[in-house]
């Protein structure tokens, strides 16, 4: 849990770092090295900020919002594996909290419910704004959770589970066994799949360029304009975690979850984890020595240390073992959040009726073409046989 | 797993079904009552998955799904319908609403 | 008392929570909400049934779509406190009475229902869940017509209430 | 085998043709309306033809050559195939009803020329030609009585053709109930035959004739019941004696419906019927005296009445009718044969002597009055020449058609297996008649000096579309008759060897069929006997003579000297009249005081009126209920459902 809110807390740190260097910025630097103390200052803030409610707000409702955001928001991350069942700890694989035999069906679920979070806190604090927002954020992410959920059914179909660990089984191999570029008997690289499901993921979180709901510009920050302090950070943290559990579902659906990319004969692969700490560790270490003063240096030296040691441990074959899973799949779904982040920095917001005719118009189309055509690929073989 | 006798279900549905009841006959606003009717709905299938689940066999789940998929439609046009109402007579209390005069 | 004992004392306590206070809030939207706990509630309990399928469609459909859908109608409407009129003498003195009546009735006649009884004894204890795979194949098989038909009946639906929402000039 | 094995086509033809015409027609042109209607029947003669060519091939097991094409009706144990079937019988009507019809069409052309609703016209006549063919192909008696039912339906469309003419229309009525009656007689049959047999199908039934039904319970008492019903059908709708009287009023229709429908073929269709039934009406005697009996007096009473008719059309009516009583004498002695050989040659000559009819009038500008005519001979050869050959044919001059098919039936009536000398005399004198009356309409219209006046009537023969099927109908009615003449006459009859089987196939094993009749030794006395019959009917030509071209006016004095029986059979025995008195009246009585003041206004209306009342009371009380306010409704669902549950609980207490 605590490491759950870490992550969710540094993501913004990352984003903003990336965004900045991005826009060629330096990014939050003063606390702490590389500003890594940055979101505890945050943290530290939003706790100790005054909390208002506005009057004639429904307080219940007002209240319940960003708490059924949060929570469902953090619940879906208990479904998602994030290494191989193989890896047991007392006696139940410790990398998934549960394992459902449909769990994409309920991690979808409760993203379906996820709306309610915005669309009462729109409501309950009555104010025009937040209502419209609510109205708009709730209505993009119904329109795009179609698509969504149409791009990933032909992954379903593909592989023919809704069970992740199954479906990540089923793409074992190298990369070219992942579903996203799978060419083979009966199987339709899910490539455009993809890109239907980023998008509509994008847009699902109420992230750039679909933010229009929280479109400062032009709805003073949406539907959590009333929202102040710690039910804020709620809500911050939310978006941050439907990223992560997006992301999550991206990695696991096309880019083969925990597997390594590389194939099982490279077995020197396996030392690319701690290699990769210890470099960190080594970066981190020159930075001490040259760059950093003061409590910074102290900061870095703990965390120099910190990578240090856990490169080492990886070498030990058990850890080595352990790690595999967890790198490779923290590893892609870093690498997801990178482009998100990416496009958020780069590309425009659109105009709402824009978001809406780009989600029914082209979005849905091409994700049920998407659909059709994989059934189809499918369905090939048996077609053939018969004939 | 489940064994919670099936009657301790049976009851809650009926228990339910009979708050939507209550709620059909009782409240005014529209969308409220239409409420009841989904409730009376989720009753009812909680019903028959309960006797799927006591006969061993899937049929009851199926029409579980087909009732959802029903509720589904009715709602989408009950709520447009609604909204028309509310269109054209700025309330929502079923008794503002007296149209089916003979 | 065991876990599932548990679990389903819980979520019957909160669904009919959830249904009194679907009767008693004045608000629609604390309606809503209170219907979206039963709702939930009751997935847990297909859960517990061993219905997970079902529990997922219940949660997807019921509280992600359509009770989505009265939210945002609701917010639409700006849908405030109810008025309390009785016009009609009838549903103010003989509807609820009937409504408890029934509904003890119906309670009543399902904890002595036979079939209620037999599982009491142990028959629906086999604890096997349903796996999607069979269910699916059920529905595509042996209610492939009525599946179809309900395909249709959908589309007809939207078309409704596209007709009926569109602003009429 | 095409057309065999797709006889559907031969009647989809004249369908298509109809549908065509009637929907599409009111803008066609009139050659487009004539190519579709004659087109089709057209196309309809050569499938006939190429059936014929398929027909010599086929081996005499394959014969009745059944097609079933799909099931029409199924109830419980009643079921009835669309099924088409094809023996020699089934090919004689099939030839007849295509070429005359295909003859009629091409005349209509030409005779219809300035008609209103010519595309009308022309999509009925098609219409008629796809009933008759679906009656005369059908394999079972219900498709069979679809067909029947049909070609009514035309006649009566056909005859009220002038529907602003009241006459017509009242015509077209008459044609319709009066046969309604036959057809109650026959539906009742039909039934009767199902419930005896459990089957529609003929050769089911004959089958069952020969190897005893099911149920063996079929005596010869209901078969006698099942043919006598039968025959009713036919009675109405062959015109014969009591029904006959809706044939003469049918000339109101244009006079090529009258040559195709009431000459032809439709009035034919009952003895088709009980030619087709033959094995059934075998096999019940006192059934198969009926027909002969009433055939003979019909044969006799037309006859009479037709001496002195004026209107040109209704003595040829009178003379169809006693025809068609001839062909039921014939089978009801036995000689089917004979009688559907009558037929043949009876289409060729009647049809002719209609279209020639038609064609006099055509020049006479639509009169029809004989008194008017005459001298025609000279204005209008062809028609004349063509008509003339017709009268000796009808007449039974011998070598023409008539002579050989009329002598048939006579000596069958005299020596066949059921012969009755009293019917041969009644059908003796009915020749006699017959050559008298049908002579008399040629002396009068075409000889003697003319009696009208050439200023107001200009006449012309008639053009080409209309004198060559005179012609090609005339050189028929001639030589038609040579295919089946009998031995007595040196012929080979192979008209009677080729329908041979379709009557001695299940025929009784008792009574040998009319086939060997003819070997039987009698032979020798009946050919000493056939003179009789052409004796008379020259009688009959000199007495014309007489009367109409030596001293017309004996005639007047003779219906001067015996008034009383001139009147009689001047106004058709009053048969009309008596029927007005002894049903109509006393229905139309009945109607207005009974059915219409005491039962409808009182009985009906009361009961109508009450229940609205009672409606609109119980209404005006019940609208209190419906305060429009829908909660109240949902209470009332609510108590619905609490009733309900009240009572299901208390059911559910019993069942436990």
């Amino acid at each position: 849990m605590f490491l759950l809110m870490t992550t969710l807390a540094y993501l913004s740190w990352f984003e903003r770092k990336v965004i900045a260097h991005i826009q060629s910025r330096w990014g939050p630097y003063y606390v702490g090295a590389h500003g890594l103390l940055q979101p505890l200052a945050d943290g530290v803030k939003f706790l100790f900020k005054e909390d208002l409610t506005p009057p004639g707000a429904d307080r219940f409702v007002y209240i319940l919002a960003p708490m059924l955001a949060l929570t469902l928001a953090m619940t879906t991350v208990a479904l998602i594996p994030f290494g191989p069942p193989s890896v047991q700890w007392l006696g139940q694989s410790t990398l998934i909290v549960a394992d459902s035999s449909i769990g994409l069906m309920f991690v979808f679920a409760i993203t379906s419910i996820g709306v309610y979070g915005v669309a009462l806190a729109g409501w309950s604090s009555n104010s025009k704004y937040p209502l419209l927002g609510g109205l708009r954020s709730s209505a993009q992410m119904i329109s795009y959770e179609v698509s969504l959920t149409l791009a990933v059914v032909g992954v379903v179909l593909l592989t023919g589970t809704l069970n992740f660990n199954e479906m990540i089984a089923h793409q074992s191999g190298a990369f070219w066994h992942w579903n996203i570029f799978y060419v083979g008997r009966g199987s339709f690289p899910q490539i455009i799949g993809f890109l239907c499901y980023f998008m509509a993921a994008v847009a699902e979180t109420n992230r750039a360029p679909f933010d229009l709901p929280e479109g400062e510009t032009e709805l003073v920050g949406g539907f959590h304009t009333e929202y102040s302090s710690f039910k804020f950070a709620m809500f911050f943290m939310a978006e941050y975690a439907n990223m992560i559990t997006v992301s999550c579902l991206a990695t696991i659906l096309f880019f083969g979850g925990w597997l390594s990319p590389f194939p099982e004969s490279w077995t020197f692969m396996r030392y690319v984890p701690p290699v990769g700490l210890l470099a960190l560790a080594v970066y981190l270490a020159y930075d001490t020595v040259v760059l950093a003063r003061g409590v910074a240096r102290i900061q870095l030296i703990v965390v120099t240390i910190g990578a240090l040691v856990i490169g080492l441990a990886c070498l030990h074959p058990v850890a080595l073992a352990v790690i595999q899973g967890p790198f490779w799949f923290l590893l892609k779904v870093g690498l997801i959040m990178f482009f998100y982040v990416w496009t958020r920095a780069t590309l425009p917001r659109l105009r709402y009726d824009q978001l809406m005719s780009f989600g029914w118009k082209f979005l849905l189309p091409v994700s049920l073409a998407n659909l059709v055509i994989t059934a189809l690929v499918k369905v090939w073989p048996l077609l053939v046989n018969h004939g | 797993m489940s064994i919670v006798p099936i009657s301790y279900y049976l009851v809650l549905s009926a228990v339910l079904f009979g708050f939507g009841i209550i709620a059909f006959v009782v409240k005014r606003n529209i969308i409220t009552i239409f409420m009841a009717i989904e409730l009376m709905l989720n009753a009812v299938n909680l019903a028959f998955v309960a006797f799927a689940r006591a006969h061993n066999q899937l049929d009851g789940l199926v029409f579980v799904f087909f009732v959802i998929v029903v509720a589904a439609a009715e709602s989408a046009v009950g709520l447009a319908i609604i909204i028309t109402v509310y269109q054209n007579r700025q309330t929502l209390n079923l008794e503002r609403i007296n149209l089916l005069k003979f | 008392m065991t876990l599932p004992f548990i679990v389903f004392f819980v979520c019957a306590f909160l669904a009919v929570i959830g249904a009194l206070t679907l009767i008693l809030a004045r608000e629609p939207i604390h309606s809503a909400l209170s219907l979206i706990l039963v709702m939930v509630s009751l997935a847990v309990l297909y859960l517990l049934l061993g219905a997970e399928f079902i529990a997922a469609v219940q949660i997807i459909v019921y509280a992600g779509a359509i009770m989505v859908l009265f939210v945002f109608v609701i917010m639409l409407l700006n849908a405030g406190v109810e008025e309390r009129t009785d016009y009609s003498k009838l549903a103010k003195y003989a509807g609820l009475p009937l409504g408890m009546f029934l509904l003890l009735a119906l309670a009543h006649w399902m904890a002595h229902s036979l079939i209620g009884q037999q599982i009491a004894n142990g028959v629906g204890g086999t604890n096997a869940s349903v796996s999607t795979r069979e269910l699916s194949a059920q529905l595509f098989q042996k209610y492939l017509f009525p599946f179809e038909a309900t395909s249709i009946l959908i589309l007809i639906a939207i078309l409704g209430a596209l007709v009926l929402a569109k602003k009429d000039e | 085998m095409f057309i065999l094995d797709h006889l559907w086509i031969i009647i989809a033809l004249p369908l298509l043709g109809a549908a065509i015409n009637g929907l599409l027609g009111k803008n066609f042109s009139k050659p487009i309306v004539n190519s579709v209607g004659i087109g089709s029947v057209a196309l309809a003669f050569l499938s006939f033809a190429e059936a014929v060519r398929e027909f010599s091939q086929l081996s005499p097991n394959q014969i009745p050559w059944v097609k079933t094409y799909f099931t029409w009706i199924t109830a419980g144990q009643f079921k009835v195939d669309f099924s088409l079937q094809v023996d020699q019988l089934t090919i004689v009507m099939l030839g007849v009803v295509t070429f005359v019809s295909l003859l009629v069409h091409i005349y209509s052309t030409g005779y219809m020329a300035h008609e209103e609703g010519y595309y009308r016209f022309f999509s009925y006549l098609n219409l008629f030609v796809f009933f008759m063919l679906t009656l005369v192909l059908a394999a079972n008696v219900v498709l069979m009585f679809v067909g029947w039912e049909g070609v009514g339906l035309c006649s009566y469309l056909l005859v009220g053709f002038w529907f602003l003419k009241q006459s017509a229309i009242s015509a077209g009525k008459k044609a319709f109930i009066t046969t309604r009656i036959g057809d109650f007689g026959f539906t009742v049959g039909i039934l009767l035959l199902f419930w005896t047999f459990k089957s529609v199908d003929f050769n089911t039934v004959f089958k069952q004739l020969i190897s005893g039904p099911p149920d063996a319970a079929v005596s010869t008492g209901v078969l006698t019941t099942i043919c006598l019903l039968l025959f009713t059908g036919a009675i109405g709708k062959s015109a014969q004696l009591p029904l006959y009287v809706w044939l003469p009023d049918a000339m109101e229709g244009p006079t090529p419906v009258s040559a195709l429908i009431h000459a032809a073929t439709m009035v034919t269709a009952g003895v088709y019927m009980v030619a087709r039934m033959n094995p059934l009406f075998s096999r019940a005697p006192f059934a198969m005296f009926v027909v002969a009996l009433v055939g003979a007096l019909t044969a006799f009473f037309a006859a009479t009445i037709g001496l002195v008719q004026t209107d040109i059309k209704k003595v040829l009516a009178y003379s169809t009718v006693s025809q068609l009583g001839y062909m039921f004498l014939g089978l009801g002695v036995g000689a089917y044969a004979s009688g559907v050989f009558h037929l043949l040659t009876h289409a060729f000559f009647k049809g002719l002597l209609f279209l020639a009819a038609g064609s006099v009038i055509h020049a006479m500008g639509g009169d029809q009055e004989m008194p008017h005519m005459g001298g025609l001979r000279n204005k209008i050869p062809i028609t004349f020449w063509t008509m003339f050959i017709a009268t000796f044919a009808i007449a039974g001059i011998p070598g023409f058609a008539g002579f050989f098919s009329k002598d048939e039936i006579l000596d069958a009536a005299r020596s066949g297996p059921n012969a009755n000398i009293w019917l041969w005399l009644l059908g003796l004198i009915g020749a006699g008649l017959t050559s008298f009356y049908m002579f008399r309409l040629i002396f009068l219209t075409f000889f003697g000096k003319p009696r009208y006046d050439d200023h107001k009537v200009h006449v012309h023969e008639s053009p080409r579309s209309m004198t060559v099927p005179l012609i090609l109908l005339a050189i028929l009615s001639t030589v038609g008759g040579w295919v089946a003449a009998p031995h007595f006459v040196g012929g080979t009859d192979y008209f009677e060897k080729f329908l041979h089987p379709v009557f001695a196939t299940y025929a009784p094993a008792v009574a040998e069929g009319p086939a060997e009749a003819f070997e039987t030794p009698g032979m020798i006395l009946l050919h000493a006997l056939t003179g009789w019959p052409v004796l008379i009917a020259l009688a009959g030509l000199l007495v014309a003579w007489w009367f109409y071209i030596k001293s017309p006016e004996t005639p007047k004095k003779l219906s001067d000297s015996l008034r009383a029986p001139y009147a009689l059979v001047l106004h058709k025995y009053y048969v009309d009249e008596l029927y007005n008195a002894a049903i109509i009246q006393p229905l139309l009585w009945i109607s207005t005081n009974v059915l219409w003041h005491v039962l409808d206004e009182t009985v009906i209306d009361g009961t109508v009126n009450g229940v609205a009342r009672v409606a609109r009371e119980s209404g005006s009380e019940l609208r209190e209920i419906q305060s429009g306010n829908a909660r109240s409704y949902a209470t009332w669902v609510v108590i619905g459902a609490v009733g309900v549950t009240v009572l299901m609980i208390g059911l559910w207490g019993m069942v436990r």
